[in-house]
């Protein structure tokens, strides 16, 4: 390996194309066993997303009141609920809704929260202590209340409840961003390409955004689970999504009645939230190792 | 011609318990071609210097003439254009360059911001030849930062500052960070690049020896002053002001065959919020004086080229 | 300053004692120490908290219940509703309109006062400027009362009304004590004063109400000496409590429960006829209903047969209902016909009507477990002769609003007779006067069931007046605004050694005659 | 220390002016009309005209929301539709359980949580770090409505050996704070398993060593203090999470707090409760906050100097 | 030299690093000894196995990712490797103490100085609780920082003032050995002399044994009588001060003299050594240096070279080493290329 600078000039410029570091982010991720475990159970429940129709054997909505809440057999994996539909069927076609309230709502946080995080972090001033104060206020009223008040205000649905579950994680994401710009905003090389001439909106583009999206990444997976929960939490009350739309939630509470006569009812709706949640918590950990900042140096 | 002309430059920072003093009324020029060595200890205000003179940070108070035009009267626009003009490397190569972008992609970026070329095969023809003066290989393009050890990571920085063709750049201790063999690699090239595009260096260092070997004329900084400037034969031979005799006598050589005499400073440096009047240097120094306490000594041409802020310059016991 | 030393464990009780330590007051009420229930103690599990104590504030089935042991009517239901006297020892009728009531004398209030015909007077007067109340009282002439003494109250109608007595027993008309009420004022809603066999004690909200004996009082005197009515929302908790011996009568106990509470030999379990119907109602008002045909073929197109089976456990929960009157009322029109299940019949109607291929109605309900099934077996039925049932629930404050503006195509209610009178209910429900009021869902405007109504209203001979009712039955039979689903059974369960308990169709049971078998 | 607080104090001003803004524009767009849940049976269109004019509910926006502040610098958090009581002793009665009970959730999830955290740092990728971090993430991961019925079932029902609803002893608050509290638990362990790792690879930790300093006292001295100060501002945090977990457990276990009050007033367009509920749960989140903080200078004396 | 006045000597130490990118040969068959009372300057760039080595000594290498693979090293006879921790324990710090590089974060922020030194006294010593206190703070005073400062936490000192209580720490038990790790790397010139000058007034007053780990050959220079020169895990030259700085044989030793700017002549070229640190997880093959080096030979490139005695005393690991009978200052070797 010689050091000169070789002269001979290159025959093949080399292409220049610009080699991700997924590779590595993947390699670090698919060590991790228990990230594994959680990407499994998150694309099982992705493809019962996607592939519902193929999958569940029953029509979910289609009613057999001839024979209600079967218990497990061969025809009904799952057994039948109240209205003698089957729990299987309605578990695969919950998932979509559910996927559905988890990326929409987390994409409604992540986009108003980063926006407002960026401009807090990187202009500081009045304007950032009036949103920050902005969300104090919203952080210091419980999720769940923030969301009922909200469902109660556009009305039940599926719309409202992600709009509400969105609006109620924003505090989340804004913070998280304002901090990690803050930081990024001193580092050395955004002074260096601000000594470059570069405009303040060239430097977020470019430079702060793309270093803050491993935390964000991250929220966003935990946040997908936790709006599951909260989805189940508004279903519970009765403010959830509308019957008959499966949703796993909705199943939770209509069977809760039934606990103690029928409790399959309960348990494998419930066994699906708990499922889809702790994929997501497992998913998050693997991304925080795997996204860990001690990858810059 | 002066390239560069800095008259009484202040920088105060607003902190909980008072009003910090930086960089405290300094003065001094830069001619074309040369290098001006600033040294001094941590927390002199150097660094500081370095970004007001480039107006990374807005001065408090005082004139930057570059090229005769005062930077700090110019608008956004006219600034913006200015900026091809003055470039800066940083000490930590970690810190410098964005880690989520490749080096093709870290030293393309100030021609794309000042959209010097149209054609992308331009652009893509003119890095791969900056990265040959700074002795990167070609194959590097498509490293990230990480991959790169801390030499040729401040290569990528250095190839960075001359994509625009400066005229003037300041080097924040550029080579600090480095081991001592990659160290003189990147110092020869420095004074390689310097030779080649006439380049005129504002060289920022708290290693002496290092500053001696690279610089045309010194200046050494106590706690936000000037205390010493002179062309770097006389500062290192002669030098007049307590300050700069002690830091002298405190760099360890690596030479046994030279004895010197040892001054060790006492107590630790003074803290730079809401400063005292007189000498900064009053607490530490031998030979202080009352006056020293009370009036600051101005920095005051001693002999031919050799500027010492101090009431009794040169005292030897 | 002596250094505190701080270690991991003083760390941990700072946090415990900081944050535990600010929950000192409250929550200690509730009778007595709860750690072994002292036998003399009935703890009643409720699934709705009353909105308030005053017999004028709005009436939940168990505001009802805990006013019919605090207070006393003039006259009252027994449990086959028949009318029996209460304070009042007898009454006459001296012309169509006037009433003259004999009161019974000695009859003590909880705060020491006796029982005086100006009391009744105060408790009939204030009914009149509380919104709330004043329906109850709109058939009476405000100013026909007099007191001629302190035992005899007369009263004036404004015009001839067959049920009249039977109003005189509803709980809004519960005989409290003027002193009482002038000296509390406001605060009355929050401690009663009446001449029930219970006396108020304490009310914290959200958790129980705790009622005791008193002891002078006009009838025999309780046996149990105090009643803790417990708030317990969750049905699930609520069976759970009572079987792990939390508490010892636990009402409106779901159909899924029954049978095991039944089974288990700790508990035992009562059923008895509610004084409700569930149905569903078809808004008349809107255009798409306006037609009898319409209406009867969604009658013949609703497998109501197994949509009982389902949501009442084939039979175990509630009544088949071929007419609104409730089996227990007289004048109940036996040979009427449930439309049987006939979807090929509905849809020739559908198209006989103009609607071929059917069209979309919307469902506002309440959305809980019942309501919602109910909802997807109907929209299951009706797709099956092209009619949509679009499900829309709403939360409990919109969905009245909806209603009682009759906003709403198709709704599903559970409506009792709370006056017990068989013609005041045909007529709160189909009297076309009666549109905007809280128990007319269907909106019909029927002249000839209107007339048939409001003759029975005044007719004052028993005979005729059922004779009417028959009448009125067959023809809204004919016209078809609802659909009866079922007469519900109102289920209790308690814990075996808990006797004398007997529920009342309309829920005022009375507690006064229940004690604990000793084992 | 002093001024630290009641600068605090008076920054609690601004955000509670912005909770009343909120609440009661929430409340103000809700549609539903609380006159017409109150009349029920007798709502009449007359009847409910006249009950709004008397409840003032046809006034413009302004008019209301400035009555509404004037009435709460006045101390009066106006009177509950339903029940005609002073919202002032509702929350009095209502709200100390939902503190006891958020409290005891705290603690439940803090010890099970640093417990975890702790032992799973100490033994990184043993068996037992893998296995906590699994059942910690179930409890997170488990709807907290189901879990306590569940609970109730094995507990109350079938073992017997806590009451299974009601709120009059200490027995019946274990159950709920167990639900609330296994929630948050994963979190506090994660956040201590991070932040333990992170200081065990600190030099002063191996300066510990190099004195020679047995092993577990290197950890309880040394790394757990530290590692303490991140995991402080955590609790504070999950202290708002069990005031909102305790919604759905209070309706489970039956128990007359502030959590299951809201969700009833909300439905019923109980206005005055739903605004005097929001403002006092905001009120004592931003109280346990600061507690937090304080807590937080006293174990960190870098910070305790700061405020001197 | 003669075996008994050994005070450590470390035999063909081989350490390595098992990582996710492949095993990390960091020492590589290291041989290095200390006398009693005699301080050792090991000096190697970034990479060079200086603190590996030490961290062995003092058995706190974190074991999961490093494998000690062969090697003894001999505290007074004893080997090391082979003592349990609860042995180890009672030698750290009493025995044998350690200094890290930055004073910023090798002080508890938590708990107060005096505290601190206080832990490393009662230790090893046997008394109350009070009479460590009172030696505590006059170790404080033997460093120069009054008493009374003892209950300060260590945000209220200065870097200089930190590296001072280490020290301070360190020496409370009056150790035979003191192992510095690059002491005054963080410290600025002026502290650095301060430091410097009272690590040299404390190895005589205290007569312990040093290691000094450096990569700036000026300290080497002020402070160190022996000077073992590493380069990619093993010593490629070992001599006294005289033997490195006059009579340097090995290529790798005299390029670091040659690309340091020397301050007291007027312009000196620097002759920089070419090429990139040596990456530890692939080690060229035969010397390690042949990459770098300038006067290499097809045998560089495949074979070890063998340590050779050019004087006594002073060992060189190239195949070009010149056994000299006579001390000769400046000898250019002119060497086949």
């Amino acid at each position: 390996m010689n050091n000169t600078t070789n002269t001979a000039t290159s025959q093949t410029l080399p292409v220049y194309k610009k080699r991700g570091q997924g590779a590595e982010i993947w390699r670090r991720f698919r060590q991790n066993k228990n990230a594994m475990v959680g990407m499994c159970i998150f694309l099982v429940l992705v493809s019962f997303a996607l592939f519902a129709e193929f999958i569940a054997p029953y029509d979910p909505i289609e009613q057999d009141l001839l024979n209600i809440m079967q218990t497990p057999s061969r025809q009904h994996i799952l057994g039948t609920d109240e209205l003698g539909r089957d729990i299987f069927s309605r578990i695969v076609y919950g998932s979509r809704i559910s996927m559905t309230v988890g990326l929409i709502a987390v994409g409604i946080a992540f986009v108003a929260g980063s926006a407002l995080g960026v401009i807090c972090g990187y202009y500081g001033g009045i304007l950032d202590n009036v949103i920050m104060r902005f969300v104090d206020i919203l952080m210091s009223i419980p999720a769940i209340l923030l969301n009922i008040s909200i469902v109660a205000a556009l009305g039940t649905g599926l719309q409202n409840v992600m709009i509400a579950i969105g609006i109620s994680n924003v505090p989340r994401f804004c913070r998280i961003i304002r901090a990690s710009v803050m930081s990024l905003r001193e580092q050395e090389f955004v002074e260096a390409s601000r000594a470059a001439g570069a405009k303040d909106l060239y430097i977020v583009m470019r430079h702060i955004i793309p270093n803050c999206l491993a935390p964000l990444i991250i929220q966003a997976t935990v946040s997908i689970g936790s709006s599951i929960l909260q989805c189940a939490s508004l279903s519970f009350i009765g403010l959830g999504i509308v019957p008959p739309t499966p949703e796993w939630g909705a199943m939770l509470s209509t069977g809760r009645d039934f606990l103690r006569k029928a409790p399959h009812l309960t348990t494998f709706p419930g066994l699906a939230i708990m499922a889809a949640v702790y994929a997501m918590n497992l998913m998050g950990d693997g991304l925080r190792d795997a996204l860990d900042p001690k990858l810059k140096n | 011609m002066k390239l560069l002309e800095v008259k009484n430059l202040k920088k105060y920072f607003a902190t909980k318990n008072g009003l910090l003093h930086a960089v405290d009324g300094v003065s001094l020029e830069i001619k074309k071609g040369e290098t001006l060595g600033l040294v001094g200890e941590s927390g002199c205000g150097k660094s500081t210097i370095g970004r007001l003179v480039i107006r990374l940070l807005e001065a408090t108070e005082g004139e930057i003439l570059f090229e005769g035009k005062d930077l700090a009267k110019l608008n956004k626009e006219e600034m913006r254009r200015m900026r091809c003009k003055m470039q800066i490397i940083f000490q930590d190569p970690y810190a410098s360059l964005d880690p989520r972008k490749n080096v093709f992609e870290s030293i393309a970026e100030p021609l794309r911001v000042q959209k010097v070329y149209s054609d992308k095969k331009e652009l893509e023809r003119h890095i791969y030849e900056l990265m040959e003066t700074v002795g990167l290989a070609q194959r590097l393009a498509n490293s990230y930062p990480h991959e790169l050890d801390g030499g040729r990571r401040q290569r990528v920085g250095v190839a960075r500052a001359i994509a625009l063709d400066p005229v003037f750049m300041v080097l924040d201790e550029p080579v600090s960070a480095l081991d001592v063999s990659i160290q003189a690699q990147i110092l020869n090239l420095l004074q390689q690049l310097q030779k080649e595009f006439d380049l005129t260096y504002l060289f920022i260092s708290h290693d002496l020896s290092v500053v001696k070997h690279i610089s045309d004329r010194v200046a050494v900084m106590y706690l936000g002053k000037l205390v010493e400037v002179s062309n770097y034969k006389a500062i290192f031979k002669d030098p007049l002001h307590p300050y700069t005799q002690a830091l002298l006598s405190a760099v360890p050589v690596p030479r046994i065959d030279v004895q010197r005499e040892k001054i060790i400073l006492e107590g630790d440096v003074p803290s730079p919020i809401n400063p005292k009047p007189g000498c900064r240097f009053a607490g530490r120094c031998r030979y202080c004086e009352e006056v020293c306490k009370t009036e600051t000594p101005p920095l005051r041409e001693i002999s031919q080229d050799h500027f010492v802020a101090c009431h009794f310059p040169g005292n030897r016991v | 300053m002596k250094r505190k030393k701080m270690s991991l464990v003083s760390l941990l009780l700072v946090i415990a004692l900081l944050l535990g330590g600010c929950g000192g007051t409250g929550g200690e009420t509730g009778s007595g120490g709860e750690s072994e229930p002292v036998r003399d103690t009935l703890i009643v599990g409720m699934d709705r908290e009353p909105a308030g104590l005053d017999p004028t504030s709005t009436h939940v089935t168990t505001a009802v219940m805990i006013f019919n042991n605090i207070y006393d009517t003039l006259l009252s239901f027994d449990n086959e509703m028949k009318i029996q006297p209460r304070l009042a020892i007898s009454y006459e009728q001296l012309d169509d309109v006037t009433y003259k009531f004999h009161l019974r004398k000695g009859v003590k209030f909880h705060n020491g006062e006796e029982l005086k015909s100006s009391d009744v007077l105060f408790s009939f007067k204030r009914l009149y400027d509380i919104p709330a109340a004043k329906g109850q009282v709109s058939m009476i002439d405000p100013n026909g009362f007099e007191c001629p003494d302190d035992y005899t109250f007369v009263l004036k109608t404004t015009e001839p009304w067959s049920a009249l007595p039977a109003q005189i027993c509803s709980s809004y008309l519960n005989i409290v004590s003027e002193k009482a009420v002038t000296e509390a004022g406001e605060d009355f809603n929050r401690n009663p004063v009446g001449t029930g066999p219970f006396q108020f004690v304490s009310w914290t909200a959200g958790d129980s109400i705790v009622v005791e004996r008193f002891e002078d009082y006009w009838d025999e005197k309780a046996l149990l000496k105090t009643i803790n009515f417990r708030i317990i929302t969750e049905a699930t908790s609520r069976v759970i409590d009572l079987e792990s011996g939390g508490i010892d009568i636990a009402l409106a106990v779901g159909v899924t429960d029954i049978e095991r509470l039944r089974e288990n030999a700790a508990t035992d379990l009562i059923q008895f006829n509610h004084t409700g119907i569930r149905y569903g109602a078809f808004n008349c008002s809107k255009e798409v209903f306006a037609d009898k045909r319409v209406r009867q073929a969604l009658n013949y197109a609703t497998n109501v047969e197994i949509i009982r089976d389902v949501l009442y456990d084939k039979g175990i929960g509630a009544m088949p209902a071929t007419t609104s009157v409730i089996p227990i009322l007289s004048g109940r029109n036996t040979d009427l016909v449930q439309y049987d299940y006939d979807p090929e019949k509905a849809k020739a109607l559908l198209a006989e009507a103009g609607y071929p291929d059917g069209f979309s109605v919307e469902y506002n309900f309440l959305s809980n477990t019942k309501n919602t099934r109910l909802g997807e077996m109907l929209q299951a039925q009706w797709a099956e002769v092209g009619v949509e049932l679009v499900m829309a629930p709403l939360e409990s404050a919109t969905l009245t609003a909806t209603l009682n503006a009759g906003e709403h195509d198709f709704c599903t209610a559970n409506s009792t007779y709370a006056l017990g009178d068989t013609i005041e209910g045909l007529y709160s429900f189909y009297h076309s006067s009666m549109h905007g009021t809280s128990r007319c869902r269907a909106y019909l405007s029927n002249p000839e069931i209107d007339a048939l109504l409001d003759e029975a209203r005044v007719e004052k001979n028993e005979d005729k007046r059922e004779q009417l009712a028959y009448e009125i039955q067959a023809l809204v039979h004919e016209e078809a605004p609802w659909i009866y689903i079922a007469y519900e059974y109102y289920n209790v369960g308690l814990l075996a050694d808990v006797q004398g308990f007997k529920p009342a169709p309309n829920s005022a049971h009375d507690f006064s005659c229940v004690y604990i078998a000793e084992k | 220390m002093i001024k630290y607080i009641l600068r605090r104090i008076l920054m609690m001003i601004p955000v509670m002016l912005g909770v009343t803004i909120i609440v009661f524009t929430m409340m103000y767009i809700t549609p539903g009309d609380p006159a017409e849940i109150i009349l029920e049976d007798g709502a009449t269109p007359e009847a409910v005209a006249e009950l709004r004019e008397e409840m003032g509910l046809d006034d413009p926006y302004l008019v209301r929301y400035f009555r509404f502040v004037s009435d709460l610098l006045h101390g009066d958090l106006g009177t509950c539709y339903a029940i005609g009581q002073p919202v002032f002793d509702r929350l009095v009665q209502t709200f100390p359980n939902t503190m006891k009970l958020a409290a005891l959730a705290v603690l439940v999830s803090t010890t099970l949580g640093l417990l975890m955290g702790i032992i799973s740092a100490a033994k990184q990728y043993s068996v037992f770090d893998n296995v906590a971090m699994a059942l910690a993430m179930m409890g997170n991961a488990m709807p907290n409505f189901w879990q306590g019925l569940l609970l109730m079932l094995l507990f109350s029902l079938w073992l017997g050996w806590l009451p299974a609803s009601g709120f009059s002893s200490f027995k019946h608050m274990i159950l709920p704070a167990v639900t609330m509290g296994t929630s948050s638990a994963a979190i506090i362990a994660r956040m201590t398993r991070s932040s333990m790792l992170e200081v065990i690879r600190a030099d002063y930790i191996s300066t510990a060593r190099a004195k020679g300093q047995v092993e577990y006292r290197v950890i309880l001295r040394h790394a757990l203090k530290n590692a303490l100060i991140p995991v402080v501002t955590i609790i504070g945090i999950q202290f708002g999470r069990q005031l909102g977990g305790a919604v759905l457990t209070e309706s489970i276990f039956a128990i007359p707090g502030v959590g299951k009050m809201m969700v009833d007033a909300i439905k019923a367009r109980n206005f005055p409760v739903v605004q005097g509920g929001v403002l006092m749960i905001a009120l004592s989140l931003s109280i346990v906050n600061l507690l937090v903080d304080i807590l937080y200078a006293y174990i960190d004396p870098r910070i305790k100097s700061q405020y001197k | 030299m003669s075996q008994q006045e050994k005070l450590l000597e470390i035999k063909n130490l081989t350490v390595h690093y098992a990582t996710v990118d492949g095993t990390v040969r960091a020492v590589e068959n290291l041989n290095l000894s200390v006398d009693a009372g005699q301080t050792l300057g090991l000096v190697g760039e970034t990479g060079a196995g200086k603190t590996t080595t030490v961290k062995t000594i003092m058995r706190i290498l974190p074991v999961p990712p490093s494998i000690i693979k062969n090697g003894e090293i001999l505290y007074k006879g004893e080997d090391l490797l082979k003592k349990s921790q609860k042995e180890m324990r009672s030698i750290r710090g009493e025995k044998i103490s350690m200094i890290f590089q930055d004073p910023m974060t090798s002080l508890n922020p938590v708990l107060t100085v005096g505290d601190q030194i206080k832990e490393a006294i009662e230790l090893h010593t046997k008394v109350n609780k009070r009479k460590a206190f009172e030696l505590a703070g006059d170790m404080l005073e033997t460093v120069g920082i009054k008493r009374d400062r003892a209950n300060d936490y260590p945000h209220q000192f200065s870097g200089g003032m930190k590296q001072r209580v280490v020290i301070a720490m360190a020496l409370a038990c009056n150790p035979e050995l003191l192992i510095a790790d690059e002491p005054t790397t963080a410290l600025d010139v002026t502290i650095q002399a301060q430091v410097l000058e009272l690590m040299k007034r404390l190895k005589v007053q205290y007569n312990t044994s040093m290691i000094m780990i450096t990569h700036d050959l000026g300290i080497v220079a002020e402070i160190c009588d022996y000077v073992a020169i590493m380069y990619a895990g093993e010593v490629v030259e070992y001599g006294t001060r005289e033997d490195v700085f006059l009579r340097a044989q090995h290529p790798y030793t005299k390029g670091l003299f040659t690309c340091i700017p020397d301050m007291y002549s007027d312009d000196n070229r620097l002759i920089p050594i070419r090429g990139l640190m040596p990456d530890p997880s692939n080690l060229p093959s035969g010397c390690k240096f042949h990459t770098r080096c300038d006067y290499k030979c097809e045998r560089c490139e495949k074979e070890e070279p063998s340590v050779v005695e050019v004087s006594s005393g002073h060992y060189v690991k190239c195949f070009f080493a010149l056994p000299q009978n006579v001390a000769s200052s400046k000898v250019s070797v002119k060497m086949p290329v």
